[in-house]
């Protein structure tokens, strides 16, 4: 079981849960038990998504693998200058 | 769109009296060409006078200075003489735009652009500049300050083309100077502007003086209770706290994206000060 | 009601002919007209300097000059700089001192270094940043375009 | 190993040196072709008509007239740009945004478009077009359009982020919040609490060149188009998606660019340019004027933010909360939540809150800015920091030092930091001569600290061998400031060979995969860990050329600083083979050597810096010069350092104009009274100072060089530190960017009386 914080815009789209549980290997593994558990998160996938494993920020690459005991934050993707 | 260049001020004031469309004379075009990008204006005819010999130098009289309509700033600041003479005037040109605007504008133009911000507008009415016009059947000459008669709007009627600004001859021991408020050290509008010119007596006491102000009004101001408050003082404080509160009251300034009325109103005291401080430490020769 | 204006001109030390409307912008007539794509357009109103060009010597914007006054006239433009093979030493210095990142205001920074080298052999550094008043640069701050104009004035006093 | 993005804190040869960028002959010869620098044959020149209202619904648009002008070749309005974006809300945004459809949303909203042989024909076609407006109230102030009976901007919008969901719209697009711990137990802990308000107005990236493109395509569903961008491969997703084009059939070649900033990362007028295009079927060149970039395309926002932060007595902060409202322009977007997430994260915070407001107003659609959202909460927050600092007798650097996050850190946006420079670049502050230097008459001195996040993305890169062994380095990152010097670097680096063997190209849309844009700091970052493992595998295949050549064993072969090397005794009597001599010989060894590689390059390093400013203050009129400057940032690596200090020095002037003179003024009647050079003022060669850079470079741990990103992070703390340095010379909190000296002069006034 992972412990995912959520925060900003995608605390909402989980009735307001500052960290839920999850059971996933991969971070595709990942957003789709999130949207199973949460529909109102896929308008969040949508709009974008980053997922922090570690400290390490993953934007893109949804076969990353997650470590179990990992620290999980799904982050609103954010755009740059 | 024509496009003429005459050869006499005459010619150029005849084509534009003939032309019934937009006409407008092309000096450096620094202002014009401006307003022509924006669609601002959409000219019928342009009349270049940069190939009106009369219009082409600076000349030395015995009355003073004759700057022709098509000199460039940038020869004002390069005629050691004019500079020496008139720095303020020659500074108030020289503030205006970059070194690329300098090798094109000319005073007669920022004149008659008719800004009430125009840099060189005050230090000329301080300097007591009058402006030669010809037009399609005569001549007359009319003080500087008589020229702007509000925003864009001057007195000049059609077909009348500036010919020259002259300058009048020095006394001893005379200064001017120029100053102005802008942001940036380079590249803007004055949000407010100050000329003064003076003339001292052999003890160092203001014989005469003339102060104007830009940008504080819907035109550029000869304040005449500002030069009031400085003549006969060796320009102590008192007479500067007095000069400074004459150009605030003389100041009618909107808030637009420049500045401020309360701001352009205290400036303006600030600078005529400054401005003042440096004509006399000019006119004792320092 | 299209005729345009036969204006003889000499471009970079080239007698050049062309044809152009008497609104169109000195600018519009190197770029459209004559190719010469090194004057840029930042702004069309004399506030950026990247369209900077010399007339007759003297530096201006050429947006705000008419094609039609080049007449008899003579225009040097960015493409003119270099001496064949070998680079003005404003250029080189430009690169060795990296003051340009983006690139779009150094025809301009550069006609307008030269106009000032060419008045003022030793400029102070308050003098060269007066003289460049009139580019605008967003990407530099402008520190390394300073350092390459102060780096060829030394250079070319040495020479 | 070849795509092994692991630091390994290696010595390097090339990397770190100052060579001339491949660039440089072209840009200072006047040949370098940017956005409006090529022509095709038979181009008619396009113009746009834009809207002179803040907002207003577009009753009937009749372009019956210009049609028939002579020359006019094409006219288009939104019936030609048809709704083909799937309900995708972003996509259907830009498209609204690209061409006004039933309402014009701000002054310089497009309308209607021309194609015709001359601009002077297409001038006088847009005269011909009779728009029918209802003029409708407006509302651009940020704060003014969260008010209750404000115009609502967009229908269609409803609050994000809040629930239950809302039943009307409203101007507030979206609601983020951040943080962790208890703010309240916090402030209830705190010897003193400080709480203030900020505003700061909206400002423009300003590059110098505006938006310029070349658009060709045909009634067969190709096309090509030629533009400046910081993205053409997201440029020809979006512009193929808007005008339902097939992907593959758009070919978009980046132009050189004239400065992006964040602007060129958003399409605004390139698929008007195409759809001129295909209706005339002529190549249609598309320019816009200083004016349209102002009114026309993306700024960032205007802010109105709130700060509260308490504090025990010994320094050590308890609380920290931020209420931050962000106008968008008239589309939603993410700016308030950025500044929400980076308002903090230079803090080391138990207890920490962040609400962003995403706030729809009448003006040009919000893009990225540099940082985009971070300086103005940095600028809030930071003044804050120096406020609290005062209260309790604390040195300002001293409070930040204590304060500061390191590694461990909760980041206020929620993530643990890894090894992060906040507190090195603040040691280096304490350090700095600048820091010790006399102050003039008239002079103050401050310093403020920034953070940005820096990303990666997607990216795509070729590495060719040519036969006489230099390389082609093919990216598909726009050069926006130097890259291609620092990416020729980076592959001579891992090739071993010298750095003038190596010529970058910046691939079109049709010669490699897909990437993402240059933003986020991500191009050096990016697409130099993409030409690392592209190198690698090209490296892989040298092996087995040297192998193939010597016929041993692939695993006997080693490359070492340009040579492959057969390992062991037995091959001794082998001479190492070059990269030349294995191109030269590649014909009969399997043909040509090339190296790939297509990566997500995540895993980018947060990127801190902290800036010293002296600042001198005219005691009369509150003119202000910037006296003295310093830029102490973490770059990772540092490439190339010239361009490294570039970013620094360039992002430290934005900002700096930013933080004085620069502003979008928006008049009663909600149109924009300042769109040119001369009075948005940015900041000229005499107002400023030279910029001291120091680079620090604390290794970014997931990246084979340690790169973080460097462009964005430099504008973030310029506004806060020349409002610290103004408050230490004039005694007055300035609370109001930007700082010009009408708005000082009346702070001093208002502190007096």
């Amino acid at each position: 079981m992972l412990k995912v914080c959520l925060s900003g815009p995608l605390k909402s789209a989980a009735d307001g849960a500052a960290s839920v549980l999850i059971s996933a290997a991969t971070i595709r593994e990942l957003l789709r038990e999130l949207v199973k558990q949460y529909p109102q998160m896929q308008i969040q996938l949508d709009d974008g998504i980053a997922v922090s494993v570690n400290g390490d920020i993953f934007r893109d690459n949804w076969s990353q693998e997650i470590p179990e005991g990992a620290e999980v934050f799904l982050l609103p993707r954010i755009q740059g200058g | 769109m024509k496009y003429q260049t005459p050869s006499t001020s005459k010619e150029a004031a005849v084509l534009i009296q003939g032309e019934r469309g937009q006409a407008f004379v092309l000096a450096g075009g620094t202002d014009l060409m401006v307003r022509m990008k924006g669609r601002f204006v959409e000219p019928d005819l342009l009349v270049d006078i940069k190939q009106i010999p009369a219009m082409q130098s600076i000349k030395k009289l015995a009355t003073g200075f004759r700057i022709g309509a098509a000199v460039s700033a940038a020869e004002m600041g390069e005629n050691t003489s004019l500079k020496k003479t008139w720095p303020g005037v020659v500074e108030s040109a020289n503030l205006i735009g970059s070194d690329q605007i300098q090798n094109r504008c000319t005073i007669a133009g920022n004149l008659c652009n008719a800004s009430p911000a125009a840099d060189a507008v005050p230090a000329l009415i301080a300097a007591g500049a009058k402006v030669n016009v010809v037009g399609p059947q005569r001549r007359r000459t009319v003080a500087v300050e008589k020229v702007i008669t509000g925003p864009g709007t001057t007195s000049l009627r059609k077909g009348e083309v500036v010919e020259a600004i002259t300058l009048p001859k020095r006394p001893p021991k005379s200064g001017d100077a120029y100053l102005r408020f802008t942001p940036r050290s380079e590249m803007d509008i004055a949000v407010v502007g100050a000329g003064v010119s003076l003339t001292l007596d052999s003890n160092l006491v203001i014989k005469s003086a003339r102060v104007a102000l830009g940008a504080v009004a819907p035109t550029p101001l000869l304040v005449p209770a500002a030069a009031q408050a400085i003549v006969g003082t060796k320009l102590n404080k008192a007479a500067l706290n007095l000069l400074a509160q004459a150009c605030c009251a003389a100041c009618n300034p909107i808030d637009d994206k420049r500045g401020t009325i309360e701001f352009r109103t205290e400036v303006a005291g600030v600078l005529a000060q400054r401005a003042a401080k440096m004509a006399y430490q000019r006119a004792r020769g320092k | 009601m299209m005729a345009g204006t036969l204006v003889s001109t000499m471009i970079n030390g080239d007698a050049t002919e062309f044809v152009c409307q008497t609104g169109e912008t000195l600018l519009e007539v190197l770029r459209n007209r004559l190719g010469l794509t090194g004057s840029k357009e930042g702004c069309g109103t004399g506030d950026c300097g990247a369209c900077s060009v010399t007339l007759d010597g003297r530096l201006v914007c050429s947006c705000l000059v008419l094609g039609v006054e080049a007449q008899g006239r003579e225009v040097g433009t960015v493409e003119g700089l270099a001496d064949g093979d070998s680079l003005h030493p404003l250029q080189s210095n430009f690169i060795k001192h990296a003051a340009l990142q983006c690139g779009i205001c150094t025809p301009g920074f550069l006609i307008a270094s030269k106009a000032l080298l060419d008045r003022n052999s030793n400029p102070t550094d308050e003098e060269i940043r007066f003289a460049l008043a009139g580019n605008l640069c967003r990407c530099t701050g402008y520190d390394k375009i300073v350092r390459a104009v102060r780096a060829t004035a030394t250079e070319l006093r040495k020479k | 190993m070849a795509d092994d993005p692991k630091f390994k804190n290696r010595k390097f040869k090339a990397v770190g040196t100052r060579p001339p960028r491949p660039d440089g002959l072209d840009k200072v010869t006047g040949r370098a072709k940017y956005g409006a620098d090529t022509f095709a044959p038979g181009q008619l020149v396009a113009l746009v008509l834009r809207s002179p209202h803040a907002h207003a619904q577009i009753k009937r648009i009749d372009t019956s007239k210009a049609e028939k002008l002579k020359g006019v070749k094409a006219v288009i309005t939104s019936k030609d740009l048809p709704d083909v974006t799937n309900g995708d809300r972003d996509l259907y945004d830009t498209l609204e945004n690209c061409l006004a459809r039933d309402r014009a949303l701000y002054d310089g909203h497009a309308v209607a478009a021309v194609a015709a042989i001359d601009e002077l024909t297409a001038r006088k076609a847009l005269k011909l077009i009779r728009v029918t407006y209802k003029v409708l109230p407006h509302v651009t102030d940020v704060d003014a359009a969260m008010k209750p009976g404000a115009p609502i901007v967009q229908p269609r919008v409803y609050t994000r982020g809040v629930s239950p969901k809302p039943k009307s719209p409203s101007n507030v697009a979206k609601v983020s919040e951040f943080g962790h711990g208890d703010v309240e137990a916090g402030f209830k802990a705190a010897d003193v609490v400080v709480e203030k308000s900020y505003k700061t107005e909206q400002t423009h990236q300003g590059y110098i060149e505006p938006h310029a493109c070349l658009a060709s395509v045909g009634p067969d569903g190709h096309g090509e188009l030629w533009v400046t961008t910081q993205g053409h491969f997201v440029y020809r997703n979006t512009c193929a998606a808007l005008l339902g084009m097939d992907v593959a059939k758009l070919k978009v070649t980046a132009s050189e660019i004239g400065g992006g900033f964040g602007g060129k990362t958003h399409v605004w007028m390139e698929p008007i340019a195409l759809a001129l295009s295909r209706k005339a079927n002529r190549p249609v060149k598309l320019e816009m004027t200083r004016d349209e970039v102002f009114r026309s395309t993306g700024p960032t926002s205007s802010t109105s933010i709130d700060v509260k932060i308490g504090v025990k007595k010994n320094g050590t902060i308890t609380a920290a909360s931020a209420e931050l409202r962000y106008q968008d322009g008239a589309f939603p977007g993410i700016w308030a939540m950025l500044g929400a997430m980076t308002a903090y994260a230079c803090y080391d915070l138990k207890n920490v809150k962040t609400i962003g407001y995403d706030v729809l107003v009448n003006r040009p659609k919000v893009a990225a800015y540099r940082a985009p959202s971070a300086p103005m909460a940095a600028f809030a927050v930071e003044s804050t920091i120096n406020e609290v600092a005062a209260k309790i007798g604390m040195d300002p650097v001293d409070f930040r030092i204590k304060n500061a996050a390191k590694e461990g850190t909760k980041s206020s946006y929620g993530p643990t930091y890894g090894p992060i420079g906040i507190g090195p670049t603040l040691a280096a502050v304490k350090k700095h001569p600048h820091m010790r230097g006399k102050l003039g008459k008239n002079q103050g001195r401050g310093m403020a600290c920034g953070f940005w996040f820096n990303f990666g993305g997607e990216t795509c890169t070729d590495l060719n061998i040519g036969v006489d062994g230099t390389v082609t380095l093919t990216v598909g990152t726009v050069d926006v400031g130097g890259a291609r010097a620092s990416l020729s670097l980076i592959a001579a680096e891992e090739l071993g060979i010298p750095y003038e063997r190596v010529k970058c190209n910046i691939a079109d849309t049709g010669s490699l995969g897909h990437n993402h844009m240059t933003d986020g700091s991500r191009g050096t970052f990016s697409s130099g860990m993409s030409t690392i493992f592209a190198a690698r595998h090209a490296i892989e295949e040298l092996c087995q050329r040297a192998a193939n050549t010597w016929e041993i064993p692939v695993k006997d072969v080693v490359w070492h600083e340009g040579n492959a090397i057969a390992k062991g005794k037995k091959h001794k009597q082998l001479q190492p083979l070059s990269l030349g001599d294995l191109a030269a010989g590649s014909e009969n060894t399997g043909g040509p050597i090339a190296g790939h590689s297509q990566i997500v390059a995540d895993g980018a390093g947060v990127s801190f810096a902290s800036h010293i400013c002296d600042i001198e203050v005219d005691p009369e009129t509150s003119a202000t010069k910037v006296v003295r400057y310093t830029v102490i940032q973490d770059a990772g690596k540092a490439i190339h350092p010239d361009y490294v200090e570039g970013q620094f020095q360039g992002g430290a002037a934005q900002g700096i104009g930013w933080a004085l003179n620069e502003e979008y003024i928006y008049g009663d009647d909600g149109r924009l009274q300042n769109p040119g050079f001369l009075d948005y003022r940015i900041p000229v060669c005499s107002d400023l100072p030279f910029i001291d850079t120091q680079i620090l470079e604390i290794p970014n741990p997931n990246h084979p060089y340690g790169i973080r990103g460097v462009g964005e992070t430099s504008i973030v703390p310029p506004l806060a530190a020349i409002g610290n340095a103004l408050s230490d010379i004039t005694g007055v909190r300035m609370t109001h960017v930007p700082m010009s000296p009408p708005r000082i002069r009346k702070a001093i006034k208002e502190k007096q009386a």
